[in-house]
């Protein structure tokens, strides 16, 4: 099924931020999301994982579906590597984690607290986690933020895999990840006076 | 939601003994009290129920303060909320795992610190069976609290702030019961309306705190 | 048994806390020590083989 | 060769192992010993009656309370000041004996209570300094076990120990000036030799009471040697995890 | 170190009133206290001083909470420890901001509630001296647990078991002096220890602090 | 006075990473920290810095000149961006917060509480932290995270300006600045059995 965002208006503290955004997502696919800081990707990418509701417009095929990866990786510092990603392999009904392990050569590193790792580590775990949780589209915001050349290779490669098994991708990035996959620059669709309608300020216009 | 629970358990456990640490808070604040309301064993005796319920009820409150606000800052609420486990299960998974290491506790210890304040042997019973029916609600009542107050800095006393009003009602009928149990008087009537209170709680507040988080975490 | 009188509730009750506290104290104590013992031999035979 | 030798944790170890062996028979002999004859052979005393009996549990384990904390305080000093590691885990190794100690004395004390003073508990100042050393132990294990780091973690509790050792001094105080109690004063002064106590109870109190301080020596060496061993398995997996 | 008071109040003020909140939480726990121990107005004078003492105390405790953990978690320590500014200087201003926007209120406040506790007429001076004594000790103790605790998750509750005990002398002296005030007795002797043990925390705890503060920080 | 670096060996949780690195950073240079993830480079920073005492090996010329930037940022949620910038600007004894302002563009941004900032934004203000300590050594650990080019930029002419006032800056990233600077691998220098002398456990071997 395709993700589908058709005149999507996004605000953040109350401020509406983008308006008007269209574009869809088709199994298989990744779409690498641009633009300056504070464009609105963040924004963006928490509407349509659902963490917020969009001010108007429709997201299609996201019920279910998504796994979300954001700033923050949500790791115990307490629990070890392999208790994280089991902790959310299960609260996604699954319970394989050797292929999100191996993924990001994680190994060495299972017993270790994940409060100890590294920030490149930490995020490695982070971003393992998505491939315990069996979604199809993953949107994912900076995901290699501190991590080495190697580990960015490692995440394109889990990213092309993901892919190629039907999944879909929607990325947040500033940085050339070396994927192959269409691009998307939000920088046109900053919210104006006419795409504003819906802020929950409105009715104090 | 087993896994929820096994790792908020795990958690508890690990994170410095998060778990006898309601506990211990509960001891030092009724050892506290004859310090400051003097040594004398009459007066102690008197206002013992009370006390020990005041004392379990800010010990609940006290561990409250990071039972979502942790989970809310390495983002495991985000991801919590996006994962295919309805917001309602979770959170009555974290008011159960809450009440298991910081209600149950308290109600077994309670006992002991009735000892130390001369409390009547008639009301030692009444105490715990009261303790035993409102913590739970202290607990249920509290994530609900945690829930209003995720994401702000500080939060830990505006929660007191917001949760200790939705207390009162709890703490009223326990006490009532521990007081009536100790001075040998029927404590059914309060002890019945705790259970009301318990199970109406436990029935209700889960969507409440589901629904508020929803809202915070927008 | 000595004669213990009307206080041998609180006399047995005395010893018996007590000692159980201290059995408790050096068994759980043993009980740390021998696996830190194993564990410990575990590695350095790891090490060395 | 200077005492600080030993403070190297290997060679304790092998030292520590040597004398084990006597220090457990030597408490396990005057522990049982002295309970035995305090409790079978030793006569009622005409005010307290069979409750006497209980002395010899008590008041040993209420001066190793006091003592684990005092040893507690020197080893920390060393630690602070020279930073030998063994110093750091004895007074880790010590304080959950410390622990078991005060317990013993508060339970032993309250059961004492009820048909002397015909009440478990009373705010009496030398069961309340009792009960602040109760918390002060609470706070200090909890201390170990919340932080992660070691040598941070030696760090933190010696200075708590400090601290805490003069805040115990100035409880002690205050809580004699808030309430006059019901405890007895101590009838073994130290300092002036003289005691109160008829020898028929003295003999078998002085026993167990060196057998306390014994069997305290033996567990804190165990338990030292057990810490030890921890750090040195902690230290390896460190190593050989860095060769991968 | 101006700077650092101002922020530290202008934070303050503006989190969620951070300042409002320690003087709520004193007002929740009297309130609370008849609910638990019943409402037999003799009772409730005769206990008031020690209840006001006691929540204060706990008033102090809660707020200290994240005295200093949320500069550990936004990297403000790491920064300030980098900084020309003795360490010593810096916790001694966090204990002052921390007295000024808890202890104070505290202190003004404690009035208004004794009037609601039945306090006698003559304890209120004495309730108030005793109060505006010992309430900077309760900060600068506090500022030590917090260095004590910085950076332990769920550090809260392990702070409240490790700050406690260390209150108890200032606890027991600060009660007894209300409560002699209020029984019409002499308040003298335990006013002066109290103002002894403030002067001597005051002098001696910041070493302390900022010894502890980076060891934690490593 | 020149940074000096003699034969350091640092440790991270009582486990040593590092040893014998070397290398000094004279008035006007800069130095690129670089290693994959987990190699160490946080740790050195925070030695150097002063946050963390090294195992052994001298560090000199660090006394009261060094300004370091973390993961972190040191930014209060509930101050604006400019009384975020002139606390630090206090603390260190200055006032003005106008250069650093203009060097990062945060004009407009002035009077927004630091809270409600993107990453970017953030990260952008936590940099311009830096120019108001008036220290004459940066020690940066990673600190274009979430920057987008223009504001990489920004960076890149901050450190140049500052070092051609005869500042010094030790910078450990992933990514290329674009600084004319050398580069320092500390690959190299992993710790192994003969440079961990003085590890804390050491005496448990
Ligand atoms: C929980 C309650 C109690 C605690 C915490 C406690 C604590 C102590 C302590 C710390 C000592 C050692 C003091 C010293 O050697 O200077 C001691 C000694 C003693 N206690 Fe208690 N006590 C308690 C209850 C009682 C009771 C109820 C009795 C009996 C009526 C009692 C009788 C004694 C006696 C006879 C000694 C020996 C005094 C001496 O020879 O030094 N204690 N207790
Ligand atoms: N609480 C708030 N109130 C007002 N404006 C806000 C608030 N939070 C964020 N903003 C603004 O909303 C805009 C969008 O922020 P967002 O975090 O989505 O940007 P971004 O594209 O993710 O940027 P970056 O690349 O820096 O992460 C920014 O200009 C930001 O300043
Ligand atoms: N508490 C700890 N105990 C044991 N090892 C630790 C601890 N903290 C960190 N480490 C390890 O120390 C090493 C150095 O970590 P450091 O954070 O300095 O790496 P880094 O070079 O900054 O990596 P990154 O590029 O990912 O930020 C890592 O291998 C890490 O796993
Ligand atoms: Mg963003
Ligand atoms: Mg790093």
């Amino acid at each position: 099924m395709t993700l589908s965002i058709q005149n999507l208006a996004v605000a953040r503290g109350g401020v509406p931020v983008l308006g008007n955004v269209s574009f869809a997502i088709a199994p298989g696919q990744a779409l690498i999301l641009r633009g300056p800081n504070g464009a609105g990707k963040t924004t963006l990418l928490r509407t349509i994982a659902g963490l917020q509701k969009p001010l108007s417009g429709v997201i299609e095929g996201a019920d279910e579906t998504i796994a979300y990866a954001g700033h923050a990786d949500g790791l115990k510092a307490m629990l070890s590597v392999a208790e994280n990603l089991q902790f959310w392999a299960q609260v996604f009904g699954h319970s394989d984690i050797e292929a999100a392990l191996a993924a990001y050569q994680l190994g060495p590193l299972i017993d270790r607290l994940a409060g100890t790792l590294s920030a490149g580590q930490k995020r490695r775990l982070g971003l393992a986690r998505l491939m315990v949780t069996g979604r199809r589209v993953w949107v994912l915001d900076e995901p290699t933020v501190s991590l080495d050349a190697d580990a960015v290779a490692m995440f394109a490669a889990a990213v092309t895999a993901h892919l190629g098994a039907g999944g879909m991708a929607l990325i947040a990035t500033h940085i050339d990840l070396g994927l192959n996959a269409q691009t998307f620059d939000i920088t046109p669709y900053r919210a104006t006076a006419d795409t504003r309608s819906g802020a929950s300020d409105e009715a104090f216009l | 939601m087993i896994a929820l629970l096994r790792r908020d358990l795990m958690l508890a456990f690990r994170a410095g003994g998060g778990f006898g640490l309601g506990l211990a808070f509960f001891l030092i604040v009724t050892v506290l009290v004859p310090f400051s309301v003097g040594p004398q064993s009459e007066l102690l005796s008197t206002i013992a129920p009370g006390v020990l319920w005041l004392g379990a009820l800010l010990a609940c409150l006290l561990s409250l303060d990071r039972l979502l606000a942790l989970d809310f800052e390495d983002g495991t609420l985000d991801l919590l909320a996006t994962a295919p486990l309805p917001l309602e299960a979770a959170l009555s998974v974290k008011a159960l795992s809450h009440w298991l290491t910081t209600g149950l506790p308290l109600v077994l210890a309670a006992p002991v610190l009735g000892l130390m304040l001369n409390l009547a042997p008639s009301g030692f019973m009444w105490l715990i069976a009261s303790l035993a029916l409102g913590t739970p609600a202290l607990s249920v009542i509290g994530t609900f609290g945690a829930a209003l107050t995720v994401g702000i800095k500080r939060g830990g006393l505006l929660m007191s702030l917001l949760v200790l009003p939705l207390y009162v009602p709890t703490l009223i009928f326990g006490a009532e019961a521990a007081r009536r149990g100790a001075m040998g008087l029927d404590p059914g009537t309060p002890l019945t309306l705790l259970a009301g209170i318990t199970l109406g709680t436990i029935a209700l507040m889960p969507f409440a705190s589901a629904a508020v988080l929803r809202m915070t975490l927008r | 048994m000595p004669e213990l009188g009307k206080y041998a509730t609180e006399v047995m009750a005395a010893y018996g806390a007590s000692l159980l506290l201290l059995a408790g104290l050096v068994l759980l104590t043993l009980r740390k020590g021998r696996r830190a013992r194993a564990e410990l031999a575990k590695i350095e035979a790891q090490r060395r083989g | 060769m200077s005492l600080w030798e030993y403070a190297n944790p290997v060679k304790f170890l092998g030292l520590s192992a040597r004398v084990q062996p006597y220090l457990w028979a030597a408490a396990a002999i005057c522990v049982v010993v002295g309970l035995t004859w305090g409790f079978f052979a030793t006569p009622d005393d005409y005010r307290q009656g069979s409750t006497v009996k209980i002395i010899y549990l008590h008041v040993p384990a209420a001066l190793m309370a006091i003592n684990a904390w005092f040893m507690m305080l020197v080893t920390s000093l060393i630690w602070l000041i020279r930073r030998h590691h063994v110093s750091a885990l004895a007074a880790k190794a010590a304080a959950p004996v410390g622990l078991t100690m005060t317990l013993i004395a508060l339970v032993t004390g309250a059961i004492w209570g009820q048909p002397m003073w015909g009440t478990w508990w009373a705010w009496d100042p030398r069961l309340t300094s009792f009960l602040i050393l109760f918390l002060f132990y609470l706070g200090y294990i909890a201390l170990w076990e919340a932080v992660e780091d070691p040598d941070t973690a030696a760090d933190l509790t010696s200075v708590l120990c400090l601290v805490g050792s003069v805040f115990a001094i100035l409880s002690r105080y205050a809580v004699n000036f808030w309430n006059q109690g019901l405890h007895q004063g101590t009838s073994v002064p130290v300092a002036t030799g003289g005691r109160t106590v008829a020898d028929v109870f003295w003999y078998p109190l002085l026993i167990s009471m060196v057998g306390f301080g014994l069997l305290f020596l033996s567990l804190v060496l165990y338990r030292t040697g057990t810490e030890i061993r921890l750090r040195r398995t902690r230290a390896l997996l460190a190593r050989s995890r860095k060769d991968v």
